[in-house]
Order: structure tokens, then C-alpha cells, then sequence
């Protein structure tokens, strides 16, 4: 049996990404914790995150509405295997709670962290509320993550 | 669409890693199979479709470089790239190559080196905006969806884990799978380690290295080259918006893929596709996702998707085979994972699917799946 | 806005049978191997697992150099100067470093294999083609 | 017996080196131009199809960005990685097929949010050649030196073709005193890549449906070594023509085009491109300018389409042809054609 070689070739590479007009509001609301999500004017749907057009009705979205930083757990899980954290970069140990949460005010679900990581005090239907950082930066992730309200 | 045909497949055995050979090497590996289970020298294909999500491995435009695995030297090629659909949208496109009256033969190869990169290469590489700052991968996005599921039809652990035992011992008749254990207990399953609530080790599919290939001719090219081919009735897909958080009740609802569905299914006059269906190789990238596919497959009434896989029903000798191959579950390099789903279904329509084989099966029904909800659908059939 | 975000991320390709064969080969004897499909009765650099031409997968392996001849060449500033270079016993080039001095380099000159010292089973464990002594003439 | 296949609509952004807007906002504005001048809406599409690259786009199946603005929701799309033309050729392939009689094709890049001569790094052989540092445009510099070594007066004149291209905006002497990218290319001899998006509506001819006829497509893609190729002719663009010739029922003789719309990156290409196609002087080539008026990758090839189109709007000539061409890989390994018939309806 021949020896088998690799090549190692580390990719170390970044890109300089362009958020488009919607996402830049949005950013901008984060930073003073205000979330805003963008009504379409054909079908009501109140989407999260912010983008240019609905996909269903292929309209333009324009219309900002406000949107509370709590909701309901419509989906959750609890992670038990590491994951790399998009803001840190290093790898996120578990558990961790997960959720889909359907803020007040959107029609969207937003996918986010829980606090709490006991499944057996997890369950559709309870409701959350945002955790903010103290240092914000206009992302997503300004949020720390949801605790579940008791 | 007119008609085209699937006349002969080749995988590789799948595996954890393949690192004793090269990327164009794994890609020749299933081509050169393809062409010898279809009875044709590579001097008689007119263009060749590579299917790969290379970011996994770090590349960009691959087929410059693997093309010439897939034979493409001086010839037609072109990639497609779709998530997990990547496999079976590359095996559409074929079909519409070999059906448009300008090629007669297209080679299909689908492949993926996951050993060559990092498991979480592509979700690494997610919307900046979005998903990337609060992530957990596939693993994550699905066992969130699938808490919904259980709340609302009330599927159960050991019903998901019926789902695992049934692949992992159809893998045990399939010389190509990666995973395989013909002794699987529903023990077993519940006793592999949490990896996202409720998803445990043996519930989620393996990342797999590996290629699968398919060689599609016109019609009149399959009636002379193969006495039964696999024709294809009907194909078609479906995206779907970008964000996980758009798609509602998403195992529950799965807009995309119960359109694609009927679609094919009106095309190829099928009203009862548990009864009508002889095999379905469908795209399941975790057992839940399998029961829910049941239900909006038409297989069974939404909340009885546990009770199908628990009487037998999809079983191998059951009244509607799903993924005899052992089907993603136990085989997953992603850009192939798609088109080892067509090679399986059209090597049951060919005959030739040894071990694993559904007597006489004249209808099959394939999947595809990918990113967070798209889908992909296509009936094939032992008549044109 | 624009936000830059970064990966860090190592790959690992494998050579595959005859890339094994070619890397180990400049590793162990610093010797350049190229196969030679017997159906088209040429000799290809460097070693494959397939002939490009015919697609014959049972090939020979055959020793090349360590001269060869400089089919074409470019400087791309901040990259380094690299050249189309035909090993001895080739009928194909190789696209490789073409190391100093740099004046008077054309087209058709000779050059010779310069290896590194520490040799790993890499590409760059032949660190280019030099001008050999004759090679302007 | 296959419908005819008519260029329906066209849209575009401006080509810019760098545009401020997002993927999607650039897409939609392409997109939206190219249904309007075919006077359709969303619904008439029967499917897209669409050319993107991830790792020039910085995200996995980065076509998820732009699903909504190509109106892809519920919709089947085909994703291609490679030049949008190639996106044509395909769509072509699945309206013959009969699956679709209305199809939108689409392609997009952004250039601007990476090195992209770093980035083709990656798409080179990762064992022989990238770890040697190569990327495309040390690739054309050693055909562009290897065509040199036999023409000493080709570096001068492609200064002039260059300058001419550029509208005078640099003289020769200037391009050629510009700075070196890889012997003998100097910048100003160079298409720079930039930011944007062009799309094109692809009808079914009927009654009532109008536009130029997307006769043949044919593409081609060569060895992947340099070292395996014959770099002094573009033997893959050959063969390529062929094919669409084929498709567009010319069996064998080349026409004659009145227009030609080359996706050449550097002069030396367009001498490749006029060579391989045979043409002859009357052929008009490039009025645009071509790539080195202005050059997105990935949607080069669907931009000398729309290029084409106008050309055809401007002189109704009846029988006109026009061969519209598009490559993608180190120096053009892949090369992809489309012949265009003026008869508008």
C-alpha cells in the first residue's frame, strides 16, 4: 500500500460584507436595543430580520414596525456539542438552550440562545425575554440571550 | 418534460475518510462505475454535471480541477451547487440536459471529502448578518424544528429510534453505505449520546467522503442502450425563503416539499403513493425529519407517521420500502448525497440493486433536501 | 454598512496514489516522477493517476529531469516568478517556481531542479528551476 | 420538435469596482429591469436559473441570499457555479427540454468584498499548484508570455487594443509604462473586477413574445494543467462553437457574425477569441468597449448578452447574428458561447 500524503492549507480569509439599507437600520436600532421588524404591504407579514422584498408577494418591504425584545418559545432544544460562536470566534461549549422565538409584534421566529439548559424545564409556549450585552455593537448578538420568564 | 432515462449508476463505498485517494480520483472512481454499469466507453458522454458544496472542502470552481475525474476533458461541464439538494438539483439538471435534444448522454457525479475540511466549514460560513452571530448548525436547526413536531404530533423517542435501526440494517445489505449494523436495537439508538435535545448520535446522519454518479440518456439512446430503464416521470423543485425563522412549523408544515411532491405525483398520476409506490429513497437527514417526511409525503395522515414505521410499513418487505440503501442516515458526503438517492432508486427500477433489491419495483419516488427548507421531488418508472 | 468577518479554517487534500507516489519521491530521492500512458506513448509530469488524453488509468511511472527546458514564464510582483517548465524525459510542462538570476531568462533556456534540504513530501520540497550552468547559451 | 427560444428581457447594474448596496439590493435591480423589459411579472416564470460562486461570495450556497429578489420562493432554481452564461446555455437546455417555457436567468458577484486574485487561488490544483502561490492571472500571464515569445510587435499592439477598449482613456504608452500583474500583463492591459449583476428573461417563442432568437450554446471546459494544454490557440473555444453551431443547425461551417461579444479579460485573449472564431473584419466587435470597459466575474458572460440585445435593438437587420462568449478558470479553461439570431419579431 502506497503511503498516503496530504497537503495542509490553512484558509485564512476574510470578506467584507455588505448588510444593504434594511439591515443597516436594523443594526443601528440594536445599538439603542430597539428591534424593528418590516411589514409587507400585501400580505401583513411582519418580517425578522429586515430585507428587500417578501418573497411570497414579491413586493418591496418599506414599512417599519416596532417589535418587543420577549415573545413565545414556539421551538427549543438544548445543545450538548461544542459549536463555533460566529462573535467570538472560539467554540462554544455546551449545553446551551436554543429557541425559535416569535418576538411581539413580528411574524418571523428568531433563532437565539437560552439561559436556561435544563430540557425538563423547557417547553413550547412559555415566554422569553432579551438579555442584553452591556457593550453593543449592532448585531443580532447584542443580545446575549433569552431567559425564560417564569 | 420530455422523456430521458437513468441507464446505469456507481458509488464509492462511503466512508469516515477516503484519504487514499484525491478528489478527482474519488469523483473517477463512481464515473468510471457509472459508465460500466450503463455498458458505455467515456469517449461516448456528451457533457458531465459535478454536484459539490465546496466550501466544505475550501475550493472554489472545482471542477476545473475534478472534472477530468468525471471525464470532461475538452467536453460540456458544469457544477451545481444547492445545499444538501446539491445531489439530486445536479441529477434534475441531467434529465433536463438529456431531455433538451442537444446531448444524448449526461454523466451526473456527485461527491464530497468532508474528511478535508472541518465539520463546521459551511455553517462557519452562514448570512454575517444573521445566522453566523447565533449559530448551531444543522444539528441545532433541526432539533429545534423537531421539538415543535413532537409537541404537536406526539412522536416519540423510541419511534424516532425505529427510524435508525431500520437504516442501519438496510445498510448491512448495501456494500456502498457507510454506516451499517445488520443487529441495530432501538437500545442502542437511546443509549448513543445527546447531541441537541432530543437528537442523539445514532439520530443524526454521519459526514461522509464519497461519490455517486448516474448516467442519463435521451429516449431513444435508453431504448437502444438499456432493455429497462429507469424513466423519468416527473422532477421538479422547490426553494424556499432564507431564514429558518420565516419557515413556520417547519417539519409540520414543509411547504416546499409537499408542493414538489404533488407535483410529481399529479405528473405521474400517482393518488395513493403509499399503494401506488413500490420504493422511495428520501432525503433524511435525521430519523425525525424521516417520520415527518411520512406525513408530508402523503405515506400516512399528519400524527401517524409513528405508527407507520412501527407496523413495518417502510420497511424492506413492508408495503412501501423507504431508503432500503439505508439512506442518508448511514451515508452522507453531501454533494453525492443527493445523487445516491436517484442511483438507489433507479438501480431498483434497473434491477440491479442486489442485496437491498424490492422485487419487481416499477415506481420509485426520490427526495432531495437542503439549507433550511429546500426541496426536491422526481418519480421514476419502469415505462417512459 | 460593512462588516468584515473572518475564518480561519486548515484543509487537508489528499494526494491521492500518484500524487503520494510524485510528493514522496521528491521527499526520498529528490527525484521528479511523471507517468507514461503506453496507449498514447507519452510521458506526462507530473505523475498521474489517469492519462488526461485517453483517460487509461494502468500508467507507468517514469523518472523526469532534474534538467528541463523553460516553455514560458511570468514575474507577478509580490508572488514570485514562475514558469511553464518541461522536465527532461517530459512531453508535458509543469508549472513551478523559477528561482534567480533572473536576467537574461527567456524562453527555451535550460534550467535544473533545485530541492530544499528539509523535505517533508510537499510541493515546495522542489523549490523551483534555476538557469544550470549552460542555460543561456 | 423544440421551440425557438427568444432573449425576452434584460437587466443590469451599472458595473462598478465597488458597489455599497448588498448582493440581494444589486440583484433586485437587475432582476426587476429584466422582467419589465419582457413585460412580465413573477408569476409568468416558470423557473430560474441562477450563477453565483460561494467562495467569491464569502457564504455557503450563497444563492440562499438572493432566493426572494430572483423570485425563487416555491420556485425551482437551478444554481450554477460558473459564468452566467453557462446559466443561459443551461436554461436553454431545460426550455428545449420541454420542463419550462418561461425562465429567468440570473447572475451576480461582488468582488469588491475580497481580494479576488487570492481568492482564485482556490480553485487550483491544492496538491501541485496552490501552494505555490499561483493564482488566474499568473495563469494568463504564462500564455500571455508564451504568444509574446513569437510576436515581438504583441506587446505593443496589445497596448493599443487595450487603449482602444478603454475609449482612449489611457494611451498605449501609458498602459504599457502601467504597472506589471504578471509578465508581460500590465494593468492597464488588465479587466479589473468589480460589483454587479445582470439577468435575462428566456421565453419560448409564441405569438405575441419577441426578441432577438437564442439560436445555439455550447460550452467546453479544457485539461485543468497549464502543462496540459496548448496555450498558443483557444482550441476549447473551437469546440464550443461547434457545438452551438450544432445546436443552431449550422452543421459544421462557421457563419458569418456581424457582432461579437467576447468576454476577454486581457487583449491577447480577444486575439485568441477572433483567431478561434474565425471571424472576419466585418465582424464589429466589443462596441461597448468589452471586459475592459468594465468587468464583473461570474456575470461577465450573461453581461455580453445583454451588450448583444442592444446591439440587436439598435440595427434591425433581418438574418444579423451575433456570437456572445463567455470563460471562467485559469486562462479560460472553461469557455462557453451562445449564437444570437437578430430576427425580432
Amino acid at each position: 500500500m502506497t503511503e498516503r500524503i496530504s497537503v495542509q492549507i490553512e484558509m485564512n480569509q476574510s470578506w467584507r460584507y455588505a448588510s444593504g439599507a434594511a439591515m443597516e437600520r436594523f443594526a443601528d436600532g440594536l445599538r439603542q436595543k430597539r428591534i424593528e421588524a418590516l411589514r409587507c404591504g400585501g400580505c401583513g407579514r411582519r418580517y425578522l430580520p429586515p430585507r428587500p422584498v417578501c418573497g411570497n408577494c414579491h413586493l418591496h418591504l418599506s414599512e417599519w414596525v416596532p417589535v418587543a425584545d420577549q415573545g413565545v418559545v414556539e421551538a427549543w432544544t438544548v445543545v450538548y456539542l461544542p459549536f463555533l460562536d460566529g462573535r467570538t470566534g472560539e467554540i462554544r461549549k455546551g449545553p446551551y438552550g436554543m429557541a425559535l422565538i416569535r418576538l411581539d409584534g413580528a411574524d418571523t421566529t428568531l433563532n437565539h440562545y437560552l439561559a436556561e439548559a435544563d430540557p425538563t424545564r423547557l417547553a413550547v409556549g412559555l415566554r422569553a425575554r432579551a438579555v442584553w450585552r452591556d457593550e453593543l455593537r449592532g448585531a443580532i448578538d447584542d443580545i446575549r440571550h433569552f431567559e425564560v420568564m417564569r | 418534460m420530455r422523456p430521458a432515462a437513468i441507464i446505469g449508476t456507481g458509488q464509492t463505498d462511503h466512508a469516515k475518510s477516503r484519504d487514499d485517494v484525491s478528489q478527482p480520483e474519488l469523483v473517477r472512481e463512481a464515473a468510471s462505475r457509472a459508465l460500466a454499469d450503463a455498458g458505455l466507453r467515456p469517449s461516448e458522454v456528451d457533457a458531465i454535471i459535478i454536484g459539490n458544496m465546496e466550501m466544505f472542502e475550501g475550493r472554489a470552481l472545482p471542477e476545473l480541477w475534478v472534472g477530468e475525474g468525471g471525464f470532461a476533458n475538452r467536453k460540456p461541464c458544469l457544477k451545481i451547487a444547492t445545499g444538501g439538494t446539491s445531489g439530486t438539483s445536479s441529477c434534475i439538471a441531467g434529465f433536463h440536459q438529456a431531455a433538451s435534444g442537444v446531448f444524448d448522454i449526461v454523466l451526473v457525479v456527485g461527491f464530497e471529502k468532508h474528511s478535508e475540511g472541518q465539520t463546521q466549514t459551511g455553517m462557519a460560513l452562514t448570512d454575517p448578518f444573521w445566522d453566523r452571530g447565533v449559530a448551531s448548525g444543522a444539528l441545532g436547526n433541526f432539533a429545534l424544528s423537531i421539538s415543535q413536531y413532537m409537541a404537536e404530533r406526539g412522536v416519540t423517542p423510541e419511534q424516532a429510534a425505529r427510524v435508525a435501526v431500520k437504516s442501519r440494517r438496510n445498510a448491512a445489505k448495501n456494500p456502498h453505505a457507510h454506516l451499517k449494523d445488520a443487529n441495530a436495537t432501538v437500545a442502542d439508538v437511546l443509549a448513543s449520546k445527546v447531541l441537541a435535545h432530543p437528537v442523539r448520535l445514532m439520530d443524526m446522519c454521519p459526514q461522509s467522503d464519497g461519490a455517486a454518479a448516474i448516467v442519463v440518456a435521451s429516449a431513444e439512446r435508453a431504448k437502444k442502450l438499456c432493455s429497462r430503464p429507469a424513466w423519468v416521470k416527473a422532477a421538479t423543485t422547490r426553494h424556499e425563503q432564507p431564514y429558518i425563522g420565516d419557515i413556520d412549523r417547519r417539519l409540520l408544515s414543509m411547504r416546499t416539499l409537499r408542493d414538489a411532491s404533488r407535483s410529481v405525483y399529479a405528473t405521474a398520476g400517482i393518488r395513493e403513493p403509499l399503494k401506488q409506490l413500490d420504493v422511495a429513497e428520501i432525503y433524511e437527514p435525521v430519523t425525525y425529519a424521516e417520520l415527518a417526511w411520512y406525513e408530508i409525503l402523503g405515506f400516512c395522515s399528519e400524527g401517524q407517521a409513528g405508527r407507520l414505521i412501527e407496523d413495518g410499513v417502510t420497511e424492506i418487505g413492508g408495503e412501501l420500502p423507504v431508503n432500503p440503501s439505508g439512506g442518508v442516515l448511514c451515508a452522507n458526503p453531501v454533494g453525492a448525497t443527493g445523487v445516491i438517492r436517484v442511483a438507489e432508486a433507479a438501480s431498483q427500477i434497473l434491477g440491479r440493486a442486489g442485496a437491498h433489491q424490492i422485487e419487481g419495483a416499477k415506481t420509485a419516488l426520490v427526495t432531495g433536501y437542503g439549507v433550511y427548507a429546500w426541496a426536491d421531488a422526481m418519480i421514476l418508472g419502469s415505462e417512459p | 454598512m460593512i462588516r468584515e468577518e473572518s475564518i480561519r479554517i486548515p484543509f487537508r487534500f489528499a494526494a491521492g496514489r500518484a500524487g503520494s507516489l510524485f510528493l514522496a519521491s521528491l521527499r526520498d530521492r529528490k527525484q521528479i516522477l511523471g507517468s507514461r500512458c503506453p496507449a498514447c506513448r507519452r510521458n506526462f509530469a507530473p505523475a498521474r493517476p489517469y492519462c488526461p488524453e485517453c483517460g487509461a488509468e494502468k500508467l507507468d511511472i517514469v523518472k523526469l529531469g532534474p534538467g528541463g527546458t523553460l516553455l514560458s514564464w511570468t514575474e507577478a510582483p509580490g508572488r514570485g516568478v514562475f514558469g511553464l517548465i518541461r522536465p527532461d524525459g517530459a512531453d508535458t510542462a509543469m508549472l513551478h517556481r523559477v528561482i534567480g538570476p533572473f536576467e537574461g531568462l527567456r524562453s527555451g533556456m535550460t534550467l535544473r531542479a533545485v530541492f530544499a534540504a528539509e523535505r517533508i513530501g510537499h510541493i515546495a520540497d522542489l523549490v523551483g528551476f534555476e538557469p544550470s550552468a549552460g542555460g543561456t547559451s | 420538435m423544440r421551440p425557438d427560444i427568444v432573449v425576452a428581457g434584460i437587466g443590469e447594474t451599472t458595473p462598478v469596482p465597488a458597489d455599497s448596496r448588498s448582493i440581494p439590493e444589486m440583484v433586485l435591480e437587475a432582476v426587476e429591469a429584466a422582467l419589465a423589459d419582457a413585460g412580465i411579472g413573477h408569476r409568468d416564470l416558470d423557473a430560474v436559473t441562477t450563477a453565483s460562486v460561494d467562495m467569491f461570495d464569502g457564504i455557503t450556497a450563497s444563492n440562499i441570499a438572493v432566493t426572494e429578489v430572483v423570485g425563487a420562493v416555491m420556485k425551482p432554481e437551478a444554481r450554477i457555479s460558473a459564468d452566467g452564461l453557462t446559466a443561459v446555455a443551461h436554461a436553454a437546455c431545460q426550455i428545449w427540454s420541454g420542463a419550462y417555457e418561461t425562465v429567468l436567468v440570473a447572475a451576480h458577484a461582488k468582488t469588491s468584498i475580497a481580494p479576488h486574485r487570492d481568492l482564485t487561488q482556490w480553485a487550483l490544483d491544492p496538491i501541485h499548484v496552490q501552494p505555490l502561490g499561483v493564482d488566474f492571472l499568473t495563469c494568463a500571464g504564462l500564455q500571455a508570455r508564451l504568444l509574446a515569445d513569437r510576436d515581438p510587435g504583441a506587446e505593443r499592439r496589445w497596448a493599443e487594443i487595450a487603449a482602444k477598449r478603454r475609449g482612449g482613456a489611457m494611451s498605449p504608452d501609458r498602459i504599457l509604462a502601467s504597472p506589471l500583474v504578471a509578465s508581460p500583463l500590465r494593468l492597464g492591459m488588465c479587466a479589473v473586477p468589480g460589483d454587479g449583476a445582470s439577468a435575462v428573461v428566456l421565453r419560448a417563442k409564441k405569438k405575441g413574445i419577441g426578441g432577438p432568437i437564442l439560436a445555439g450554446i455550447g460550452y467546453d471546459l479544457e485539461p485543468h494543467a497549464l502543462g496540459d494544454r496548448d496555450l498558443t490557440r483557444w482550441s476549447g473555444l473551437e469546440r464550443a462553437l461547434d457545438r452551438a453551431g450544432k445546436t443552431a443547425g449550422f452543421e459544421g461551417r462557421r457563419p458569418h457574425f456581424d457582432l461579437a461579444e467576447p468576454s476577454c479579460l486581457f487583449p491577447h485573449e480577444e486575439e485568441l477569441f477572433v483567431a478561434a472564431a474565425d471571424l472576419d473584419e466585418m465582424t464589429e466587435i466589443s462596441p461597448d468597449g468589452g471586459l475592459l470597459a468594465g468587468y464583473i466575474p461570474i456575470v461577465a458572460g450573461l453581461s455580453r448578452m445583454t451588450s448583444a440585445t442592444r446591439y440587436f435593438r439598435r440595427n434591425r437587420k433581418a438574418g444579423a447574428l451575433a456570437l456572445v462568449h463567455g470563460t471562467w478558470g485559469p486562462a479560460a479553461q472553461g469557455q462557453v458561447v451562445a449564437i444570437l439570431g437578430g430576427a425580432a419579431s
